[in-house]
């Protein structure tokens, strides 16, 4: 009753605050938040945003940062446009904010990169951090790393190399098939699978490697079940996101396909719910993320970050999905804090080596090439567990189990950034 | 003897249906020859034979010496054959002067160019000046000819047909449903374009036809049943039974 | 052998998908030349109607409330936004449409959220009817080609043996005949163009759970149904129903025998220059465009018989 | 002279604007505005003069932007010969005619549906091959390049945006003034007639085909400058360039702008442009408002906005005196107008805020106002905004038509003066 009460007082309170918050606006550290608000995939855009926001607040709750310097969230439309991101970053330089976020679409995260590498070279004493918290191309902190850039997520071949250390580890996985989408991120899962299977699970066959035309062009995919039933496949590891993602395992499951189904993106929201329990639960649908709600380290995390969870469940009507945003949020404060300045070189150099507590063990940034390394969970679709998925106020009655952990050793892979410091 | 236009055996069916079945017309150099017949005689379709808007199942057709049995409109055109429609074909969105400036252009050998300015080319403001005057549209040149009356939409028609200076002119149907001082002065239109030019005309107010025409012939159900002068014409049994005697309209 | 005849299985299957859709724009495109770009937006509206009801009712209701109601909406989108477009020509209505499908997909965003929708098989069909070399065949698909059939048998029944019929047949052939005979043409437009949209709803019914019920779903599927009706022949039923099945089955096909530029170059006994940047179209292999190759069919096909397999009018 | 003044106003303009907006934003805001009105331009030689309907006309925008930008990079690594930036649009420029000429060979052949149709399809396919081909297109990521390759006259590198504004601006000017000058021209004359009546034309000579296909070339010919323009100014191209959905902006601004008259097409561009970026950071409804909108001028005015003036032309040549009783007629409707759609508006934030409203949003402000969304009363109150409007619309709208057919019949009978 008294949490009730506490987000209804919350909920009044927020005004007041966002009013406060314009007032005061010299006063806050900017962090411009670009993604799509509008277009088809608004909706992934506006649940970051909610996340970013709502973790912010925490901060500013707690105290702030430099301070009491509260970090204020200003949300940028790019409309998934490559050149709507170019016209936000110039308003970002415009209005003197000196943060960026984004991570939605690596075309535009590179974009971003390369935007920022011409302009802070260009005026060094304007120069803009960009803190990437879902971009995932492998590239970004190999042989495109910049100083700049700071990754807040797994690269491509980290989570590959989660998913197939636990191939490894499975023994009821004697054929494998794998499936991605025909683009630069397929391709990188592609090649790094092909590339980690012979070394991390080498009793395990690979029956089937097929690429298809990305980003719903394919409506029927049971041509390819029948070819994934043909080869004889006991498992299917694929990269596949949104609709690509959805119709797979839903025709998987329509024709009743023995298999497991080894996934990266199983887990956001979108395709929680357009997959459903019942096409989940029959494809053994496993994803790789960072935490999960269901995992019986949960409960044995710190008192203050559950109440905040709760929190954001009772404020939101939605499940825990994206750590890796929260962590964004804590690493930008003490790096602020760590720095005692809101100068991008220097909160860079401080963010640097820079490490904190996860849930299974320490989430470290790495100096070298600016990449997180954590330790990653692989859980799979099941009914019956402590907390179902919730995705606003619907409660999908199904979540995820941990099968588990992969530890940091076994996803460390070695960059060849050779880094630029300014 | 010179023929401007030759047809031999010429056919032409729709599906099953013949509609044309087998024409033999002379039409000779610089005569005016009306083609008269009932509704559905396949008048029309015997235009868009000749000007190449339809290729004929079978037979042929010269203009002058040229083969132009399987050419199409355009080409067609361009050897010196051109014709007005029974529906008005104009372009409705541009102004009357554009409309024939449109009819000069090629002739002129403006043909395709995107580097001259229509308003510079002093031959064709010339000649599109003249036409103009000629079929009474001067003064509403600025218009466009979509707001035209009917009447003036016609004489555009006819405008744009003879505009490229062709020799040969087809026209179908000109003064249909035209009042009859519209048609008076269509006549004399017509008679004055058609100087010095070889002139075929589709048409049923036989008023017209036996006043402009040199020579007529009679399309019955695809078949030219009879050609000759209007006096012949006029005292044709054959004619008079087939056509004049079922009720001309 | 036996994954060959799943491939034809489905690739029927999907064909008729697309000819449920395909056979109401022919219609529609037949009657009053108008291509309704938005022809995939009702689809998509059966689908969401259909998961709506199904919440509410069952499926059964939906699968016959749910088109009525998109035919309903179609009609009305014909009487008071279609009809008096008419006037301005074929390209003007083809803008309207167009632009009604992008209000379309706003809606459904606005009232259904940007995220898929659980529209899901009825339980009662959710298992395999009969399984055969090892491939299920599931009651919901062998169901969806029942009722896919079914709507071609009556629709050729319809066309044939009524008075209604007999005018859409007159009036596909000569449209302006029809009017000389005393038929109230705008009613029969709009009850024309209803009724397309309401086969199209049927397709989004049937067709929603299988392949995902989303915003996007109209865009994703619309084009094709373009395709298909190009192909055929602007206003040939039958040639809609050829295109369509052939177009369902060469993409199935393109998936199974899964055939390579590259292995072709190397039957010419040709080097592959690894490193240029034309490298990737000697990798390209069937399975990997099936999604482009009716666009490419649609290309072939303008070049070499532009009016389409069994075209007989001009557009 | 007074047929130059336009033009010059016009470059007076655009060399001041910069000086009136001068952030970065406002910058990059213009420069798209510029090239899109090349872009809007040339689409508008198909649509509103040559009667071609492309929902795939991006594709030489953005193969040119392609080409751009491997060429941007090739010369940065020194494979090919070097051309200043400032000539670059038109590298671009002979790319999409290249691509046009290929293209359009086929697609020209019919006019009309299938035309469109043919649009679509090379226009899906051509996006599609943009992510397989990934060593050409590099996939989804598109490409970067860097425009600011070496000093060129007057020590100008590129590097800063108003230098890029300047080069935009210059061109823009430079292809409108081309694009105005072929609606003149013999070509651009038959483009009409083949528009208005394509059969009519092949009786006086000409082939529509060859027309249509020239109209294509050409207007494929400023899409390509349009696409090099737009990779110099943003220093990216990826598939959003070459998509049907780029297609179908430019077709939206062109349509809304006015397809009847040649600065039609530069209204939609700079309006919509403008809108699409000030609006979508403000409302979630853009997409939503941008296709009722468009349905709207299909239905009511299809002569587009520049249509709405030229209706009134003929009336103020003959002395802008008659525009007088015009006015209060037009006041009336346009005051029921706005307050029907600001009642829509209302209520289609109000749904947008019910359906996807964020945790963190506590609070909708429609037009300045707290509106709650869970309460009944802005409910009631913005649908009686909405239907008092839209009757109000249909009591005043007679009158104002009758205003203007009165003041169109006095001007036909008053001489010029």
């Amino acid at each position: 009753m008294a949490l009730i009460k506490l987000v209804r007082t919350f909920a009044v309170m927020l005004p007041v605050v966002v009013v406060a918050f314009s007032a005061r606006g010299a006063d806050t550290v900017k962090l411009g938040l670009i993604e799509p608000f509008s277009g088809p995939i608004a909706a992934v855009g506006r649940d970051t945003l909610e996340i970013f926001e709502f973790f912010a607040n925490e901060v500013n709750e707690r105290g702030g940062v430099l301070g009491g310097r509260h970090i204020e969230i200003v949300p940028l439309d790019n409309a998934m446009n490559a050149e709507k991101t170019t016209q936000q970053l110039r308003k970002v330089i415009d209005d003197e904010i000196r943060f960026v976020s984004q991570g939605v679409g690596s075309n535009h995260a590179l974009n971003i990169i390369k935007f920022l590498q011409r302009h802070n070279r260009r005026n060094p004493d304007q120069a803009i951090l960009y803190l990437n918290h879902s971009a995932v191309t492998t590239s970004f902190t190999n042989e495109l790393c910049s100083f700049w850039h700071f990754r807040f997520d797994a690269n491509v071949d980290m989570k590959v190399a989660a998913l197939v250390t636990q191939l490894g580890r499975d023994p009821s996985v004697q054929k494998l098939y794998m499936l991605n989408q025909n683009y630069a991120y397929g391709q990188a899962f592609q090649a790094a699978a092909q590339q980690m299977l012979g070394e991390r699970a080498p009793g395990i066959e690979l029956v089937g490697d097929e690429l298809i035309v990305p980003f719903g062009k394919v409506l029927d995919f049971t041509p390819y079940i029948a070819k994934i039933k043909a080869a004889g496949a006991d498992t299917v590891l694929t990269g596949n996101w949104g609709p690509d993602l959805v119709r797979f395992v839903k025709a998987a499951s329509e024709a009743n396909l023995d298999a497991s189904f080894y996934t990266i993106y199983a887990g956001i929201p979108s395709s929680v719910a357009g997959i459903g329990a019942k096409d989940g639960i029959a494809t053994r649908l496993k994803q790789v993320t960072e935490m999960h709600e269901n995992d019986p380290l949960y409960d044995q995390q710190p008192a203050e970050l559950l109440d905040t969870y709760d929190r954001w469940r009772q404020q939101t009507g939605k499940s825990i999905y994206s750590e890796r945003m929260r962590w964004t949020i804590e690493f930008f404060a003490a790096a602020l804090d760590k720095a005692g300045s809101d100068d991008p070189a220097l909160v860079a150099a401080a963010m640097e080596g820079m490490t904190m507590d996860g849930p299974a063990g320490p989430l470290v940034m790495r100096g070298e090439d600016h990449q997180i390394i954590f330790p990653m969970v692989i859980s799979t679709m099941a009914e019956d567990l402590e907390r179902p998925y919730i995705y606003e106020g619907d409660n999908y009655e199904v979540a995820f189990a941990t099968d588990g952990w992969i530890m940091s050793d076994a996803i460390e892979l070695p960059t060849t950034c050779e880094m630029k410091r300014p | 003897m010179n023929s401007a236009l030759t047809l031999t055996g010429v056919r032409k069916s729709f599906g099953a249906t013949e509609i044309i079945r087998g024409v033999d017309l002379e039409i000779r150099d610089g005569e005016r020859h009306a083609i008269i017949g009932p509704n559905g005689a396949g008048k029309s379709t015997l235009y868009n034979l000749i000007s190449g808007r339809f290729p004929p199942s079978a037979g042929g057709i010269h203009l002058y010496d040229t083969d132009i049995t399987n050419k199409k409109a355009f080409e067609i055109n361009r050897l010196g054959l051109t014709r007005s429609f029974q529906v008005t074909n104009i372009f409705a969105r541009m102004s009357v002067l554009d409309n024939v400036r449109c009819g000069c252009l090629f002739a002129l050998g403006h043909r395709y160019a995107w580097w001259k300015l229509v308003g510079r080319l002093r031959d064709l403001n010339d000649r599109t000046a003249l036409i103009l005057k000629d079929i009474g549209l001067w003064g509403k040149r600025d218009l466009p000819a979509g707001l035209l009356s009917y009447a003036d939409q016609r004489a555009l028609e006819l405008g744009i047909a003879v505009a490229g200076g062709a020799n040969v002119i087809l026209l179908d149907e000109p003064t249909a449903g035209m009042s009859h001082s519209e048609i008076e002065q269509a006549v004399s239109l017509i008679r004055r374009i058609s100087e010095g030019k070889t002139l075929v005309i589709v048409e049923h107010d036989m008023g017209v036809v036996f006043d402009l025409a040199d020579r007529i012939s009679v399309l019955v159900y695809g078949e030219i049943i009879a050609t000759g002068s209007p006096s012949e014409i006029r005292s044709s049994a054959a004619v008079q039974e087939a056509y004049l005697g079922t009720g001309a309209s | 052998m036996e994954s060959f005849i799943f491939a034809m299985f489905n690739g029927v299957l999907y064909g008729m998908l697309l000819f449920l859709l395909a056979s109401g724009l022919t219609l529609i495109f037949s009657m009053m030349g108008v291509l309704n770009f938005a022809h995939a937006s009702f689809f998509m509206l059966g689908a969401y109607f259909a998961y709506q009801i199904s919440e509410g009712l069952n499926f059964w209701a939906a699968l016959i409330v749910a088109p009525v109601i998109v035919g309903m909406v179609g009609a009305g989108i014909e009487r008071w936004g279609l009809r008096p477009v008419h006037r301005y020509g074929h390209v003007a209505e083809l803008l309207f449409t167009f632009g009604v499908a992008y209000v379309i997909e706003e809606l459904v965003q606005m009232i259904w959220g940007r995220v898929p929708v659980p529209y899901e098989i009825p339980d009662a069909m959710a298992g395999a009817l009969f399984t055969w070399q090892g491939f299920d065949y599931s009651i919901y698909r062998v169901f969806m080609l029942v009722v896919s059939v079914a709507i071609f048998v009556a629709l050729f029944a319809l066309l044939t043996y009524t008075r209604i019929g007999l005018i859409i047949r007159a009036a596909v052939s000569d449209p302006t005949h029809v009017a000389t005979l005393g038929h109230d043409i705008p009613r029969i437009f709009m009850w024309t163009f209803g009724f397309g949209c309401a086969l199209a709803g049927v397709a989004g019914v049937v067709g929603g759970n299988v392949l995902g019920t989303e915003p996007a779903m109209a865009i994703q599927l619309g084009p094709i149904v373009f395709v298909v009706i190009v192909i055929g022949g602007l206003g040939s039923l039958g040639g809609a129903l050829v295109a369509a099945l052939i177009i369902g089955i060469v993409t199935r096909l393109a998936i199974f025998y899964d055939y390579g530029v590259g292995s072709l170059v190397l039957a010419l006994g040709l080097e592959i220059d690894t490193t240029s940047m034309l490298r990737d179209f000697t990798r390209i292999t069937t399975a990997q465009v099936a999604p482009v190759l009716p666009y490419l069919m649609l290309v072939l096909m303008l070049i070499f018989k532009p009016r389409g397999l069994f075209g007989t009018r001009d557009v | 002279m007074g047929r130059l003044a336009p033009w010059i106003a016009g470059a007076i303009v655009m060399m001041a604007l910069p000086h009136v907006f001068s952030s970065g934003f406002a910058l990059t805001l213009m420069s798209q505005i510029g090239l899109l009105i090349v872009f809007a331009l040339a689409y508008n030689m198909l649509l509103g003069q040559g009667g071609m309907l492309s929902f795939g006309h991006a594709v030489y925008f953005g193969l040119a932007g392609y080409f751009t930008v491997h060429y941007l990079n090739f010369i940065y690594e020194e494979e090919v010969p070097y051309i200043p930036v400032t000539l670059i649009p038109l590298l671009g420029g002979f790319v999409g005619l290249f691509f046009g000429i290929l293209i359009g060979y086929v697609s020209t052949r019919r006019a009309g549906t299938t035309f469109a149709m043919i649009s679509l399809g090379f226009g899906e396919m051509v996006t599609a091959l943009t992510l397989v081909l990934v060593a050409i297109f590099n996939g989804e990521d598109g490409i970067q390049t860097d425009r600011v390759i070496g000093e060129e006259l007057f020590g100008v590198t590129y590097g800063p945006n108003i230098e890029v504004y300047y080069l935009i601006a210059g061109w823009c000017l430079l292809c409108t003034l081309a694009m105005f000058l072929l609606t003149r021209t013999p070509f651009g004359r038959i483009s009409n007639a083949v528009r208005d009546n394509p059969e009519r034309v092949e009786f006086i000579g000409y082939s529509s085909q060859r027309i249509r296909w020239l109209a294509f070339s050409l207007s494929s010919f400023f899409a390509g400058i349009a696409g090099a323009l737009h990779a110099v100014n943003i220093e990216h191209v990826g598939f959003e360039q070459v998509s049907v959905l780029q297609s179908g902006l430019v077709l939206f601004m062109v349509y809304i702008g006015g397809t009847g008259s040649f600065v039609g097409p530069i209204i939609g561009a700079t309006l919509l442009y403008f809108l699409q970026s000030t609006l979508t950071g403000v409302t979630e409804a853009w997409v939503l408002y941008l296709g009722v909108m468009f349905v709207a001028v299909i239905m009511f005015f299809p002569g587009g906005l520049a249509g709405l003036i030229t209706m009134h032309q003929p009336i103020w040549r003959v002395h802008a005196r008659l525009l007088a009783p015009l006015l209060i007629p037009y006041a009336r409707f346009f005051a029921a107008l706005v307050a029907s759609v600001l009642g829509c508006i209302g209520l289609i934030e109000m749904l947008y805020f019910r359906s996807s409203r964020l945790s963190t949003e506590t609070e909708l402000v429609i037009f300045g106002i707290e509106s709650d969304p869970f309460s009944a009363a802005p409910w009631i109150v913005f649908t009686g905004i909405a239907v008092a409007g839209g009757f109000a619309v249909r009591k005043t709208l007679p009158s104002a038509v009758s205003a203007w057919n009165t003041a169109i019949a006095d001007a036909r009978v008053l001489p010029r003066g």
